[in-house]
Parts: structure tokens; C-alpha cells; sequence
């Protein structure tokens, strides 16, 4: 990116992760009228565009950024092809290395948990996952009615499957985590 | 070999030229030949010693080679791409000759060269051939040689003094250019020097002294180089006429590397492509302009 | 015929009758598939959100280890999976030192990744074989083709037909004579990344979608996505509760439409696991069902 | 041997405070050739060019320079002086030691040192020069005008007006453009027709236009002045001069079927047709593509069958027996010495397929399929008494007025996603314009404009457009739409209110896109007839930015209007007069006379490597065939025409065997100042 | 201290328009710079250049409009083509470029044309006479 140079710290971080520049947000607002998430969000996606510009930290601390489902149809529909969605990700991926636990309780568990089991399977267990995340939300009652049936239609595996190359998957995410720590240091 | 001459005879039987330009052999190692009679097709050769590039013969300047009629020239992958320089600039027109494309495998520096085709015989314009297989004749016989063995590499060269301080390059020129003699053996052999009247015989005024003097000599051969930027065809046939030795194509090979990573442009052997002489693009470079 | 096959996480499990119905469609259609071996998980729907270079990676790991077994190309039914796996692939492509890193990482060389095909693609390039396999045209059963996001975008990186009006899930269940209604909600997000954690929401976002396809006098909803599916599937009652007219909308993998329509058994493809029952449709079908079943035992 | 003169001005104190004047007069006195040398208070004075005058005379000098101020401020009056004394003008050059020298230098030595130098090197470069003619190009005082729109008709009627003849060529049948379809115009609300219809007849009765409707260009060749264009005569079947517009025709054609292009296809028309009942000339064309004969005929052809008349209806119903079958295209050549283009603009359109590669459309409004989706022309149309709806606005699905209105500006503009950077200029001030019109035209409605930035930067616009939201109610909301779909009967527009930072719904009965605004269909093909350069887009390039805008790098070829970039009516009209002034200064005298300042070939030396013809911006070098006794080319060489050279030397700096001299700055000339300044 | 001789080929509308400019505000520069008026920078061959230096200049400058305000609205392109290669080859050959100033100076810019007549002077006064032609005293 031509311009990595200017702006505040975290303006200049999302365009080195993304090779974006999000200077060239216009602030049209398409990408909030199309966002499934929009009502949901205290911060709308055009809104935190503005913040990135402006390099505005606590957008990191900001649940807004959780909200969003990746749906991609801000980034389908921009006009000036900024692709809000995965600067987004990037936002995240910055707010999990400088403030963890800054997610909502429940996503932040759900992320974890999932992100526990590939560590552990290689693959999804899926009800390690929902176990993991209702230990980690507190969601304990949720969905109980949901469970059972699963169970009567075969949809719950009761044992994990492991795979053989879980050393590589191990790597992999060691790999990612150090490049986190260390991109942290950068950052300060 | 045979292909060749075979070719070359059905074209003088024909017909339909009335010279073949090729090379032979002689005591002196191979030179240029004009055969005109289907019976000495034979003499016609083509090896690693066929160094001439002869699309200077199509130069319109050669009135005397165009009284002798319509002709088939043989050319290298290389050569080619003085003749299409030729076409693009309207100097011939592709119907008034033939070319017979030879596939080829490297040359010689010298015409005159014995002993094997190897990295310290081999002409450095070899080096990173990519048209061994002519495109632009009608014409391509013989089989495709074997990958000629690398040799020296003029970029290398330019490399090599452009790593000198600034006043010892200045030296080495003028060390160099101070042997010129003004023959212009640089010019007669150049298939892509074309003019009428060359600019160092106009007059008035005195763009360049004709004296063999570093100034005059200096000018010449900026001009020379500059006049060939973006049209040299690489042959570095000027090199070699030169009776003093001088490295003068070293200055076309520079130009041609400025002009491929300024202008993003290479000379190739299609007379359709867009040269950049008396072209520009708006966003060219300009760091050097205050 | 021979593809790549990727069958991701959710295809062992919650999604247990879309790789039924794929498996049994294609073993009718005698398309022999090969499974990636050993493969890991994709990584959606966490890791790319939290972590671009692990959301690349784990995909990537996949994409090597195919690319040894000298697939070609790779199936990859669930849209997730699809979306990791080409987006994994189109990413390393279009940056060489992110190719260079991630090879390291997995200490595995990174060439010219497969070609990573959906299920849509993957049964409109089979339709020659499929049609002539249509025993009993879903005689104009009326189904709302639901793309939702992950099958449709990033553009540049499924290519699919259009990005805002896309066809091709249309014309899979038009040739096998079923009748697509126009509606608006095809390409809105199902927000089955949150199923568990804000049920709410997507309660929300699924309710909008059903009452769009039954407004459109869909009698079915057919989908090419896991998450889509458990969630407008699993979720439909607590979407569908208090709503006035809100009658049980079934939805189908599109591979178990295409099965119907070839006649094959119901519940070798899995229809029985579905939450909201497909046993209506079924008899609406019945005949041809009965027919089927006569020729599968 | 030269006979040069030297005057020394001191510009009272300007020069003289610094210089010492006189010190340079006489140093420069004993220069070789230099016959007299004085120095003079005043030279630019009466009495100052009178000394020049007299030393001429009296010295008989062949070269005079002038030591004084800029040549840009005084160099054409001592040129005068000097031709009012019999010396050729181009014998006179100026040194400037003002500017250059006494202003930028303390009184110092060096200081009349370099104004010396300066003074010398003039001489010697006026040693150089020669005798120079004032180049003169015969013209043809005729304009050719391409595009009978607004702009085109204001080009012609100035033109006209100051006694010049005219042609108009208009590829529609009738005059009048796009305005010819506008409802009211803003800042004013006046009706369109109204103030257009009388203008188009003015220009098709003016006794110096000469108009060709359903005709189009289909060469130009020459240059400034002196231009022939060949003109397409389009198949009529109608011969206007015989016909009476009794419209006869037109009510016994059964093809009926023709979307109608006027109504921006609100409507159907028959095959034969005047496109609107104030169309001018009022008389009706045959459209070939629905006519029943012609139908039958391309068919019959396609089969290798005999052609047999079909219908023919309309010429049996001509009591003026106007109407012929046999007539096809007709190409005319006509002399022109300028060129207007005026050819106007076309909509964007929202539609799946694009006429480029580069442009997509808008698959998130259904691509525009749904009938109550209209762009900003559709709605002119509904809102125009003349319209399909005589004015009352309907959605066209069923008729009924919309109680709720959305206006989308910004449809493809400034949408780099779909293709179009630029902002279109109009959209903002005709959606005001609309929404205005919509509630004068439905009571209680509700008029919703979505809007990303308001440009109302013409006189009295910004008003309008506060107008629109203050007092006709419009709700203006800033953000882009994501999507329209219809869902219960209504069309469901899904915006943003980007300043409340609110996502906003509105369930609209009519939806009303400012589709962006792009240069007419084949407007490059025509651009390449004219060698003249365009953008990407297809907009005309002008020859400056700033201080050229209406003119192109072709000289004689000038811009009018949307051929050049998004314009209103205003600056349509302003610029149309622009060309108008360009062109009649250019045919205010039989002959142009330009600075000889021009390049010349020297043939005998020319090689014809063209390398001057592929730098040259103005496309002045042209090929010459040197031919021997019997006729027979011998070679080919360039020639440069004088009447489209400007002067600025590229060739013969291009030029590698130097054949080529830039008269006013030979090498001769620039060699000898090289020369002298060196040393 | 060394005077060195400086000669500028600059063209007639942006530049020695500028340089007018310089004068009318008076701005001081080093009297060491005589322009030659061209039309265009597009007239200028770099032999202009070449000659000047063996006639004895230490040092050169070449203006004119910037891209985009050429009044031939071309010339200027096909000039910084033939200087980029100049340029290369002056380096090429050793000659000092630093002795050749190219600037694109606009007829609004007087000052920055102050600035490049005395910025080159104090460079080429820096590097002291042109000595490019050994025995050049032979002919001269």
C-alpha cells in the first residue's frame, strides 16, 4: 500500500494487515444498509469505518466489531471496494493480541471453544464445542430442548475423531500465536 | 544445410527473387554471399560462425544491393528483429523481399572463430536468447541446435563499470573513444541507421565535429546511442566493424536497459508493436526533474 | 467420473444427512469421490475471524495435502468449508511471501492449489448425468433456492454466476423439475455464525427469511449450506413460534432435491433427521417415493 | 556580411539603476556585423521606435535587436516598428535585460557583463534569422455543427446569427436533444418545450442553416479551415419537401408495436413516426427495423427471394404521395472550415447488460426490471404534459399515483465499483427538480431522496434545492441504497441515513434513479472520424483544461455541451456560444494568419522514418511521395502542413538526421545563441 | 571563487515566463545563468547540451511546464524521454549529470525559479570547472 506511511497507528495497522486503504471509505453508508446485523450493532459497520479513518483505539473495546456475522455483503456491495467485512476481521484479530477477553462473553466463548476443539481434534467436536462454550458463556440452559433431539437424529458424535497430523495443527497455531505476540511488540 | 539450399533454389527457380543473401564460407572464415544462380545454392551455409546480420542489407540505404532485385535474405531469430525494426519505420515494405529464418543455436563472436561453440567463444548477445526460432520470415528451416552454453553477459559488463566511481568510468571512456578514428564503420554496417544523411554531415550548423577528437567523438557517439534507443536490434555488428575495438555496443546495451525499465519496453521482431520513439506515457518516471 | 472430495467437520455430524444424500447421489450417479486424507478442520467460522494467517493456514494444510494426493480439484459440499478452502486458495495465489510463510508453517510445499468446487457447481456440472436419471419430476414443487452468504461471497473469490442475482442453484432445481419461485431473500445471511451464541438474533434473521420463501408460496426451502440448514432447519420452531400462518416449512439440501427426483431412498439420504418433518412433502411425492424405493431394494 | 542593429533601453531607472546602458551599447558596438549600437531612455516610447525606424533607414540594417524588457511585452511592437520601416518582422529579436538581468542582479559589473552577453547572443541569433511571411490559410466560412441538440442549436443560431452558413447533422429525425424531453428545467421550473420549441424553429428556418436530421458524419478530412465532410443522409422514406406532416400515415400503420425512444419506451409508436408532435422538421420517418415492408424485405433478401411490396398502407393513405420504398442511404460531401461537436449525452442504465466490459449494473435494484423503477428521463417523461401520462405522475405497473416516492442520486456515479468514478453534476439539481414536480403533482406524498453530497454550485441553485427540502417537504436522507425488492405490492428500499447513523427502510410505490450521465453510444468511433482524443469514459478531451476548454488538440475542432463531460443546460449553452465566438473569430477574415512559426521538411534529406509524425500531438506531418519523371514513388518522406502545425519544435528535435528546422528557432539560430552563451 | 558559466534552455510559456515572473518580484539570483528561449521543451535536443558543455559551459539547466500544463500539451512527454535517456547515458559515461539541472518550472513559480538558478550555481561552483574533454585545448 502506497500510503502505509500516514495516518494514526491503527489506521496505518488495518491497511499493513489488510492492504486496504481505508481512506478510501466515502461514507456513503451502503454497507450499513445492507447489514443484517445493523440494528444490532451500537456501532453500525459505516460507523466504525469513520473510526478506523480516524484511528480511534477504543473501537478494539468496542462489541460492535463482534457483532458482525461476516456475511460479506458490505464488502459485495461497496462501492468504493474498501471491503468493511474484512477490515472488520482484521479489527478483531487486533483486539484478540492487544485486549483479550474484550469480546462479548458469548462469542468470545464460542470462538475459544471452537478454536480449542480444532486444537485438540484437528477437527470440530462439535458437542466438546457446544460443552466448551456453555462452561465458558455460563449459556448452561440454552438450547437444552435442542440437545436431545440431536442426539435421537444422530447429530451429536459422543467421541471425538482425532486426526493423525494433529503435531502439523499444533504447529499452525503456535505459528499464528507467535506472529500475534509479535506483531503485538510492533504495535508498541 | 540443405533445407537451406533446397529452399533457396526453389525461390531463385521460381522466380521469385532474383538473389539469395546468405553466408558461405571462405579462407577468411564466413562472409556474406549473393547467389543468383540456382546452381550455387550450394555455396549457402548457415553455422555458429554465421555472426553477420544481415538485414543490412535490406537498409534502403544500400541502393546497390536493391539494383541487384528482389531478395531472400537469411536471417536469425535475432536478425529478424532488425528487419521488423526496418518495417515498422516504413524503410521497406514486406512484400518487396523474402526471409528465410534459420534456427540457431548461438554464434560466435568472430566469423573467423574455430573450435567449439563455448561460454568464453560464444557472442555474448546469445546469452538469455529467446528468439532461436525465428518468427517474422515465411521462411524457417533447419532443426532447432541444442541450448547454446552461457556465456558472457553484457549486463555483467554495465554492471561491472557502472560499479566504478564516476571519473574512472569518464577515463575508461574516454580512453576508449579516444581511439576513434571517424570511420563510421559503425554506421555503414548498422542495419537500423538509416538515414539519408547522417547527422554528422550536416553542416550547417556543426552539430558534431567531424574531427577525431574526444569532443566531436564524445558527441558522435552519444548521439549514435541515442538515435538507437529503443530500435537497436542488439546485433552488435557496429562492435565488431569497429576497427579500434571500441565497446560501442556496451553503449546501445545500456540504452536498451534504460528504455526496458523506464519506457517498459523491449525491441522484439514484431513490426506491429508500438516502438517508444516519439512515444510517451504521461506517468512516466520523472524523479530526476526538480 | 472422479473428484476431490472435502467433507469438513460439520458433515460428520450436525449436517450428518447432507453427506448422506451427497454420498448416496453420487454412488447412483457412479461419480467415484476421494476423500482428502487426513484432513483438519477449515477453521470456520472462528479462526479467520480472529486470526487472518491461522484462517489461512488450516485451509492451506488441506489444500497441500490434496495437491500430494494429486487431486485436481476438491468438492467441498459444506459452503463454509468451500468459502475457507477458495478463499485459503485465492489469497496464497495473489500473494506470494503469505504463500511463502504459510508453506513454512506447514513445512509442506504449496503449488498450484486444486480447484475448490461447491455443491452447486459440482451438480450442475453433473446435470447430463443427472437428468437422465429423473425418474419422477418433482412435478412443480415449489422451492425457494436460498444461497445465503457463504456460497455467494467474496465475489472474486466464488466467481459464482452474479453476485446479486444468481442462477445457478435455480436451474439445478429446474432441471430436475422442480419449480423455483422468485423471492427476496436468497442471498441474505441466515447469521448461523452466531446460532449459539445470539440465538436471538438469529431467530430474528431466519424468521425474515421463512416468511419471505412462504410469501413467495414456497412449499420448500432447499439450501447448500450446513450452518443455513441447522440453523433454518433445528432453529424453524422458535422461529416460527407466534407467528401467525407460520406453517412448517421444510428445508432440503439441494443434493437430497436432486436425490428425490432420481427416486432414491428418503432415508439412506437422511430426510428422517430433519427437524421439521419432510414426511408432508414425502407424500406429496409419494408415488414417485414408492416407485423409487421399488428399484433402490 | 550582416548589417545588425543594437538598442539599449535603460526603461527609465528599471533597467539602468543596475545596468550600465551605455557600457553595454558600446561594448556591443564593436561586435562583428553590428553597424550601430546606441542606448536610449524609453525604446518602447514613440520617439524610442522612431530611433529604431530611422537607424533601419539610415544603416540599412537587415537585423535589429532590442535590449530592453520581456519579448513577451514588447517584442510584437518593435516587430511592428521595425516592418513599418520596411524591415521584415522576423528580423527583430529582443534581449532581455530587464527581467532576467537588471531586476534580479545588484549593480555590479557582472551584472552589465551578462546583459552584454545577453545583447550578443541576441545578435548572433539574429544573424540567423531570416525573412518570415505571415502564414496565411484560405477558409472556408462554413461551420458544420454535429448534434442538433441545445448546445448545437445555440452554436448554429450564433454562428448563423453573425452571417456565417451553417450545417446542422442530427442522427435523430427531429431536432431538439434531450431538452426536448425535460418537463421544467431547473433553477426556474419554466417548461422545456416551451423556451426550446422556438429556438429549434428559428434554426430550421434560418436562411444560413442548412439542417440534415436522421443523418450523421461519416468522414472528415483536411484541416482547420479547410475541411470536407461526408455526410450520411440516413433512409428517410419520407420526402420532406413533398410531405405535409398531415400525419395521415402514420394513423393507418398497423406495426404499432415500436417502443417509443421519445417517451423513453413509457409507450409503443408505429413504424411510421414523427418522434413528437412539436418535432422539427414535423415530418414523419419510416422505422425499418418494425415496418412491415421493410421487415418482409430484409427477410425476402435473407432468403434469396424477390422482393414484393407488403402493407405500404401509409404511402397508399399519402394524399402528398410522399412516401417511397426505394430510396436507401445517401452520402453527401460538403466543404466546412470548423467543426462544433455537440453531440450530447446518454443515461447510464442499471440493466444486467453493459455496453462496455468496465461497467456493471445494478443486480441490487433487480437490475432496473421492475416497471415502477424508473430513471431520471422515464420520470421527465411522466412528469411532461406531452407525456405518455399527459403529465400526471403514474406508476406504470398500475396506474395508480405513488403516494411514496424514492429518488436515488448517485446511481452509478461515483460508483468505481460499478465503473464511473465521476460525479454526473446534473443529478442533484433535476432529483430536486423532481421531487418538486412529484409533490406539486401528488398532494400529501411522500418524497424521499437519498443523496451522498448536494453539488448546487450554478446561480440560484443551491436555493432550489434548499427549496426542495424546506418547502416542497422532500425528506433528503445522505446514504446509499443497498438493495430494492419488492415485497407485498410495495418496493421495498433498503437505505441508510448515514448523518443519524440509522439503517432506513421505505416501502415505496415508485422508485426514481439518478442514473449516471455517459457520453453518446459510438461517440469514439466518431471521435477517431475527427482525430480528436477522449477519455475513458468517451468524454472529448479539450486542449487545456483551463484556458482551452472548448477547444480540442485538433485545431478547428471545437467542444460543445456533454460530448466533453456532464454539463446543464446553462454551461451547455454558454459553451455552445464559447464555439460559437472561437469559430467566428476564425471566419472573421477569408484568410487565417498564423505566426510563421512552423516546422519545415528539408525533403532531399529525409529518410521517412516518421519518428517527427509519431511525435507530433497536432497530426500535421503528412506523408509525400517523391516521385521520378515517369511517376514512379521513389521514396516517402514527410511534409509538415503549415495550416495545423502550432510551432513547438518536438519533430525536429525528434528528428535524427536534424531535416527538419522550426522556423523562428532554426538550429542556426539556437546554435549561434549556444555558441555565444557558452563561452 | 569560481564563476561557472551556466546555460538554460527553457521554454517559452511556463518557464521563461516564470523566470519574467522572478524578475517582476525582484527576486536576487546568481548572475551566472543565460537562458536561451524555446518554444517548447519538446525542441530541446539533448545535442543542445553536448554543445553548450564543449563550448565551454560548466553547466546546464533544462525547464519547462509541468506534465499536464505543456502549452503543446505534449512536447513536454516526449522531452522527458529524451532526457531520461541522456541523463542514463551521461552517467553511463561518467559525465557528472549533477552537472544538468532538469526542472519543470510553471509561470507562476518565480521563486522556485530562484531557486533552481541558484541552487545549480552553488552545485556547479561546488564541482568546479568542466574538464569532460581531456585536451579539448587542442581544437578549442
Amino acid at each position: 500500500m502506497s500510503h502505509s506511511e500516514h495516518g494514526p497507528p491503527l489506521t496505518r495497522e488495518i491497511r499493513a494487515r489488510t492492504g486496504i486503504d481505508p481512506a478510501r471509505c466515502y461514507q456513503c453508508g451502503k454497507c450499513t444498509a445492507g447489514c443484517p446485523m445493523a440494528d444490532e450493532m451500537p456501532t453500525r459497520i459505516q460507523q466504525i469505518m469513520r473510526k478506523i479513518q480516524q484511528g480511534r483505539e477504543e473501537l478494539l473495546e468496542d462489541p460492535s466489531i463482534w457483532l458482525c456475522l461476516s456475511c460479506e455483503q458490505c464488502s459485495s456491495r461497496c462501492p468504493q471496494q474498501v471491503e468493511p467485512a474484512r477490515l472488520v476481521d482484521a479489527l478483531r484479530e487486533l483486539a484478540m493480541e492487544r485486549a483479550p477477553g474484550t469480546a462479548p462473553r458469548r462469542i468470545g466463548a464460542f470462538h475459544t471453544a471452537f478454536l480449542e476443539q480444532i486444537k485438540l481434534n484437528g477437527r470440530l467436536y462439535e458437542f466438546g464445542l457446544v460443552l466448551g462454550y456453555k462452561l465458558r458463556s455460563g449459556a448452561l440452559l440454552d438450547d437444552v430442548e435442542s440437545a436431545p433431539g440431536m442426539m435421537a437424529r444422530g447429530k451429536l458424535a459422543l467421541v471425538p475423531t482425532r486426526i493423525d497430523g494433529l503435531d502439523d495443527v499444533r504447529r499452525i497455531f503456535e505459528a499464528c500465536e507467535r506472529r500475534d505476540s509479535s506483531s503485538e511488540e510492533e504495535a508498541k | 544445410m540443405n533445407a537451406l539450399r533446397d529452399l533457396a533454389r526453389q525461390l531463385l527457380e521460381a522466380g521469385e527473387v532474383k538473389v539469395v543473401i546468405g553466408y558461405e564460407d571462405s579462407r577468411r572464415g564466413v562472409r556474406p554471399a549473393f547467389v543468383s544462380d540456382p546452381a550455387d545454392v550450394d555455396r549457402l551455409i548457415f553455422d555458429a560462425r554465421c555472426v553477420h546480420n544481415l538485414a543490412t542489407y535490406l537498409n534502403p540505404r544500400r541502393g546497390h544491393v536493391k539494383r541487384l532485385g528482389r531478395a531472400a535474405v537469411v536471417v536469425k531469430g535475432c536478425d529478424a528483429r532488425a528487419v521488423a525494426g526496418l518495417l515498422r519505420e516504413q524503410q521497406i515494405a514486406r512484400e518487396d523481399f523474402v526471409l528465410i529464418g534459420v534456427r540457431c543455436g548461438g554464434v560466435f563472436d568472430t566469423p573467423d572463430a574455430t573450435g567449439p561453440l563455448d561460454a568464453a567463444s560464444i557472442a555474448p548477445r546469445c546469452h538469455g536468447c529467446t528468439v532461436r526460432e525465428p518468427s517474422l520470415p515465411e521462411h524457417v528451416v533447419g532443426d532447432l541446435p541444442p541450448e547454446p552454453p552461457v556465456g558472457r553477459d553484457l549486463d555483467a559488463e554495465v554492471a561491472r563499470l557502472m560499479a566504478m566511481p564516476a571519473a574512472e568510468r569518464l577515463a575508461f571512456w574516454n580512453r576508449e573513444l579516444a581511439k576513434c578514428v571517424r570511420c563510421y564503420a559503425c554506421r555503414q554496417v548498422c542495419p537500423l541507421c538509416v538515414c539519408e544523411r547522417c547527422i554528422v554531415d550536416k553542416t550547417q550548423p556543426r552539430w558534431i565535429e567531424p574531427s577525431a577528437h574526444t569532443r566531436g567523438n564524445l558527441a558522435w557517439h552519444l548521439t549514435r546511442a541515442q538515435h538507437l534507443a529503443g530500435r537497436c536490434s542488439g546485433c552488435s555488428e557496429c562492435e565488431r566493424a569497429c576497427p579500434e575495438g571500441i565497446p560501442i555496443h556496451l553503449l546501445n546495451h545500456f540504452l536498451a536497459g534504460v528504455v526496458r525499465d523506464a519506457f517498459d519496453h523491449v525491441v522484439g521482431d514484431d513490426p506491429d508493436a508500438p516502438a517508444p520513439v516519439g512515444a510517451f506515457r504521461k506517468d512516466d518516471a520523472e524523479e530526476f526533474i526538480v | 467420473m472422479r473428484f476431490g472430495y472435502y467433507p469438513g467437520c460439520s458433515l460428520h455430524a450436525t449436517a450428518r444427512e447432507f453427506s448422506e444424500s451427497l454420498l448416496t447421489l453420487v454412488k447412483a450417479l457412479d461419480v467415484q469421490l476421494d476423500e482428502v486424507e487426513d484432513w483438519a478442520c477449515c477453521g470456520a467460522s472462528s479462526a479467520h475471524a480472529t486470526n487472518h494467517l491461522l484462517g489461512v493456514a488450516l485451509p492451506a494444510r488441506t489444500l497441500a495435502i490434496a495437491e500430494g494426493q494429486g487431486l485436481d480439484n476438491i468438492v467441498a459440499p459444506c459452503a463454509a468449508c468451500y468459502g475457507r478452502l477458495a478463499g485459503a486458495a485465492h489469497e496464497i495465489e495473489g500473494d506470494a511471501a503469505l504463500k511463502g510463510q504459510v508453506a513454512e508453517i506447514l513445512k509442506r510445499p504449496l503449488g498450484t492449489p486444486p480447484e475448490i468446487i461447491n455443491v452447486v457447481g459440482f451438480l450442475q456440472s453433473l446435470l447430463p448425468e443427472i437428468q437422465p436419471r429423473v425418474v419422477k419430476p418433482l412435478d412443480g414443487l415449489k422451492v425457494a433456492c436460498y444461497y445465503g452468504c457463504l456460497l455467494l461471497r467474496p465475489h472474486k473469490v466464488t466467481r459464482f454466476d452474479d453476485r446479486e442475482q444468481p442462477e445457478s442453484m435455480e436451474q439445478v432445481c429446474a432441471a430436475v423439475g422442480a419449480t423455483p419461485v422468485a423471492w427476496n431473500k436468497r442471498i441474505e445471511c441466515c447469521g448461523a455464525g452466531f446460532s449459539l451464541s445470539r440465538t436471538g438474533s438469529v431467530i430474528r434473521m431466519g424468521r425474515e427469511i421463512l416468511d419471505d420463501a412462504r410469501a413467495a408460496g414456497a412449499e420448500a426451502v432447499v439450501v447448500g449450506c450446513p450452518m443455513c440448514h441447522s440453523n433454518l432447519d433445528m432453529r424453524q420452531p422458535a422461529m416460527n413460534r407466534g407467528q401467525a400462518g407460520a406453517g412448517a416449512l421444510p428445508v432440503l439440501y439441494i443434493t437430497e432435491l436432486v436425490g428425490l427426483a432420481m427416486g432414491l431412498d428418503p432415508k439412506a439420504m437422511g430426510l428422517q433427521r430433519h427437524y421439521v418433518s419432510t414426511q408432508p412433502l414425502l407424500d406429496r411425492l409419494s408415488t414417485a417415493v414408492a416407485v423409487a424405493e421399488g428399484e433402490v431394494s | 556580411m550582416a548589417r545588425i542593429g543594437v538598442f539599449v533601453c535603460h526603461c527609465g531607472e528599471n533597467i539602468a539603476r543596475t545596468v550600465d546602458c551605455a557600457a553595454v551599447a558600446g561594448s556591443v558596438a564593436d561586435h562583428p556585423s553590428v553597424v550601430c549600437s546606441v542606448d536610449y531612455k524609453y525604446m518602447c516610447s514613440d520617439p524610442g521606435q522612431n530611433l529604431v525606424k530611422d537607424a533601419i533607414t539610415e544603416h540599412g540594417l537587415d537585423g535589429v535587436v532590442v535590449a530592453a524588457c520581456s519579448p513577451h511585452m514588447h517584442l510584437k511592437t518593435f516587430r511592428r516598428a521595425a516592418s513599418n520601416a520596411g524591415l521584415n518582422a522576423y528580423l527583430v529579436e529582443m534581449a532581455n535585460i530587464r527581467e532576467q538581468c537588471a531586476w534580479i542582479h545588484p549593480r555590479t559589473p557582472e551584472t552589465t557583463v551578462k546583459a552584454t552577453d545577453l545583447v550578443r547572443a541576441m545578435v548572433e541569433k539574429v544573424k540567423q534569422n531570416v525573412p518570415l511571411e505571415p502564414i496565411r490559410i484560405p477558409v472556408t466560412p462554413t461551420a458544420l455543427v454535429i448534434g442538433g441538440g441545445i448546445a448545437g442549436i445555440q452554436a448554429a443560431l450564433d454562428i448563423a446569427e453573425a452571417g456565417r452558413d451553417v450545417i446542422i447533422v442530427e442522427k435523430e429525425p427531429s431536432l431538439g436533444g434531450h431538452m426536448s424531453q425535460l418537463s421544467e428545467t431547473f433553477p426556474t421550473l419554466d417548461c422545456s418545450q416551451c423556451i426550446l420549441t422556438p429556438r429549434m424553429v428559428d434554426a430550421y428556418q434560418h436562411p444560413r442553416i442548412k439542417l440534415y436530421t436522421y443523418s450523421e458524419v461519416e468522414k472528415l478530412e483536411g484541416y482547420i479551415g479547410n475541411f470536407e465532410v461526408t455526410i450520411r443522409k440516413k433512409g428517410r422514406s419520407v420526402d420532406i419537401d413533398t410531405c405535409t406532416g398531415c400525419g395521415a400515415c402514420m394513423e393507418v400503420c398497423p406495426s404499432k408495436k415500436a417502443l417509443d425512444e421519445f417517451d423513453m419506451g413509457l409507450r409503443t409508436r408505429t413504424a411510421v413516426y414523427t418522434p413528437f408532435p412539436q418535432a422539427v422538421p414535423n415530418k414523419p420517418v419510416i422505422d425499418r427495423e418494425h415496418c412491415l415492408h421493410y421487415k418482409a424485405e430484409a427477410r425476402a433478401i435473407a432468403r434469396g427471394k424477390p422482393v414484393k411490396a407488403v402493407c405500404q398502407k401509409c404511402a397508399k393513405a399519402c394524399a402528398a404521395d410522399a412516401i417511397s420504398f426505394d430510396g436507401g442511404d445517401e452520402l453527401i460531401k460538403e466543404k466546412v472550415g470548423a467543426v462544433v461537436v455537440a453531440t450530447g449525452f446518454q443515461l447510464y442504465s442499471v440493466a444486467k447488460d453493459q455496453p462496455e466490459p468496465y461497467l456493471e449494473g445494478y443486480g441490487e435494484y433487480g437490475y432496473g426490471a421492475d416497471p415502477d423503477i424508473v430513471d431520471g428521463l422515464q420520470f421527465e417523461r411522466l412528469a411532461s404534459a406531452s407525456g405518455p401520462t399527459g403529465g400526471k405522475i403514474l406508476c406504470p405497473s398500475n396506474g395508480q399515483a405513488p403516494k411514496t416516492i424514492v429518488f436515488i442520486q448517485c446511481t452509478g456515479s461515483r460508483d468505481p465499483a460499478k465503473g464511473i468514478e465521476y460525479c454526473s453534476g446534473v443529478c442533484c439539481m433535476y432529483t430536486a427538480k423532481h421531487a418538486m414536480l412529484y409533490q406539486h403533482s401528488v398532494h400529501g406524498g411522500r418524497a424521499v431522496v437519498f443523496y451522498m453530497d448536494i453539488r448546487a454550485t450554478g446561480k440560484g441553485y443551491d436555493a432550489f434545492t434548499r427549496r426542495a427540502a424546506e418547502e416542497s417537504g422532500a425528506e433528503y436522507v445522505r446514504g446509499r441504497v443497498s438493495a430494492i425488492y419488492r415485497a407485498d405490492g410495495k418496493l421495498v428500499v433498503k437505505g441508510v441515513d448515514t448523518l443519524g447513523g440509522e439503517p432506513m427502510t421505505v416501502q415505496a410505490d415508485m422508485v426514481v434513479l439518478a442514473t449516471a450521465i455517459r457520453p453518446q453510444p459510438g461517440i469514439k468511433e466518431l471521435a477517431q472520424k475527427l482525430s480528436i482524443s477522449y477519455d475513458q469514459h468517451g468524454f472529448l478531451n479539450e486542449a487545456h483544461p483551463k484556458l482551452r476548454p472548448v477547444e480540442t488538440n485538433t485545431a478547428g475542432i471545437f467542444l460543445a455541451g456533454c460530448s466533453q463531460a456532464p454539463r446543464d443546460i446553462p454551461d451547455s449553452v454558454a459553451m455552445a456560444s464559447a464555439t460559437a465566438a472561437k469559430v467566428l473569430a476564425l471566419f472573421s477574415r477569408s484568410e487565417m494568419e498564423r505566426e510563421p512559426q512552423v516546422a519545415k521538411v528539408d525533403q532531399a534529406t529525409c529518410s521517412g522514418c516518421f519518428h517527427c509524425e509519431r511525435a507530433c500531438a497536432y497530426g500535421a506531418v503528412e506523408h509525400l511521395e517523391v516521385k521520378d519523371r515517369r511517376g514512379n514513388v521513389l521514396r516517402v518522406v514527410a511534409q509538415i502542413n503549415p495550416g495545423v502545425c502550432q510551432g513547438c519544435g518536438t519533430c525536429a528535435a525528434n528528428c535524427p538526421s536534424k531535416s527538419i528546422e522550426l522556423d523562428g528557432f532554426t538550429d542556426a539560430q539556437v546554435f549561434a545563441s549556444i555558441q555565444a552563451l557558452s563561452l | 571563487m569560481f564563476e561557472p558559466r551556466i546555460v538554460a534552455f527553457v521554454c517559452n510559456w511556463c518557464t521563461y515566463t516564470g523566470a519574467d515572473l522572478a524578475g517582476t518580484s525582484r527576486l536576487p539570483m546568481a548572475t551566472n545563468v543565460r537562458i536561451v528561449r524555446l518554444p517548447c521543451t519538446g525542441r530541446i535536443d539533448p545535442l543542445f547540451i553536448v554543445k553548450a558543455f564543449e563550448r565551454g559551459a560548466d553547466g546546464v539547466i533544462v525547464s519547462g511546464c509541468h506534465p499536464g500544463d505543456c502549452h503543446y500539451s505534449e512536447g513536454n512527454y516526449h522531452a522527458r524521454r529524451r532526457f531520461r535517456l541522456f541523463k542514463e547515458l551521461m552517467d553511463f559515461t561518467g559525465i557528472d549529470s549533477d552537472r544538468v539541472t532538469f526542472s519543470w518550472v510553471s509561470a507562476s513559480q518565480g521563486q522556485k525559479w530562484a531557486d533552481v538558478v541558484n541552487g545549480t550555481t552553488e552545485r556547479i561552483r561546488a564541482l568546479g570547472p568542466f574538464e569532460g574533454y581531456p585536451g579539448s585545448e587542442e581544437v578549442a
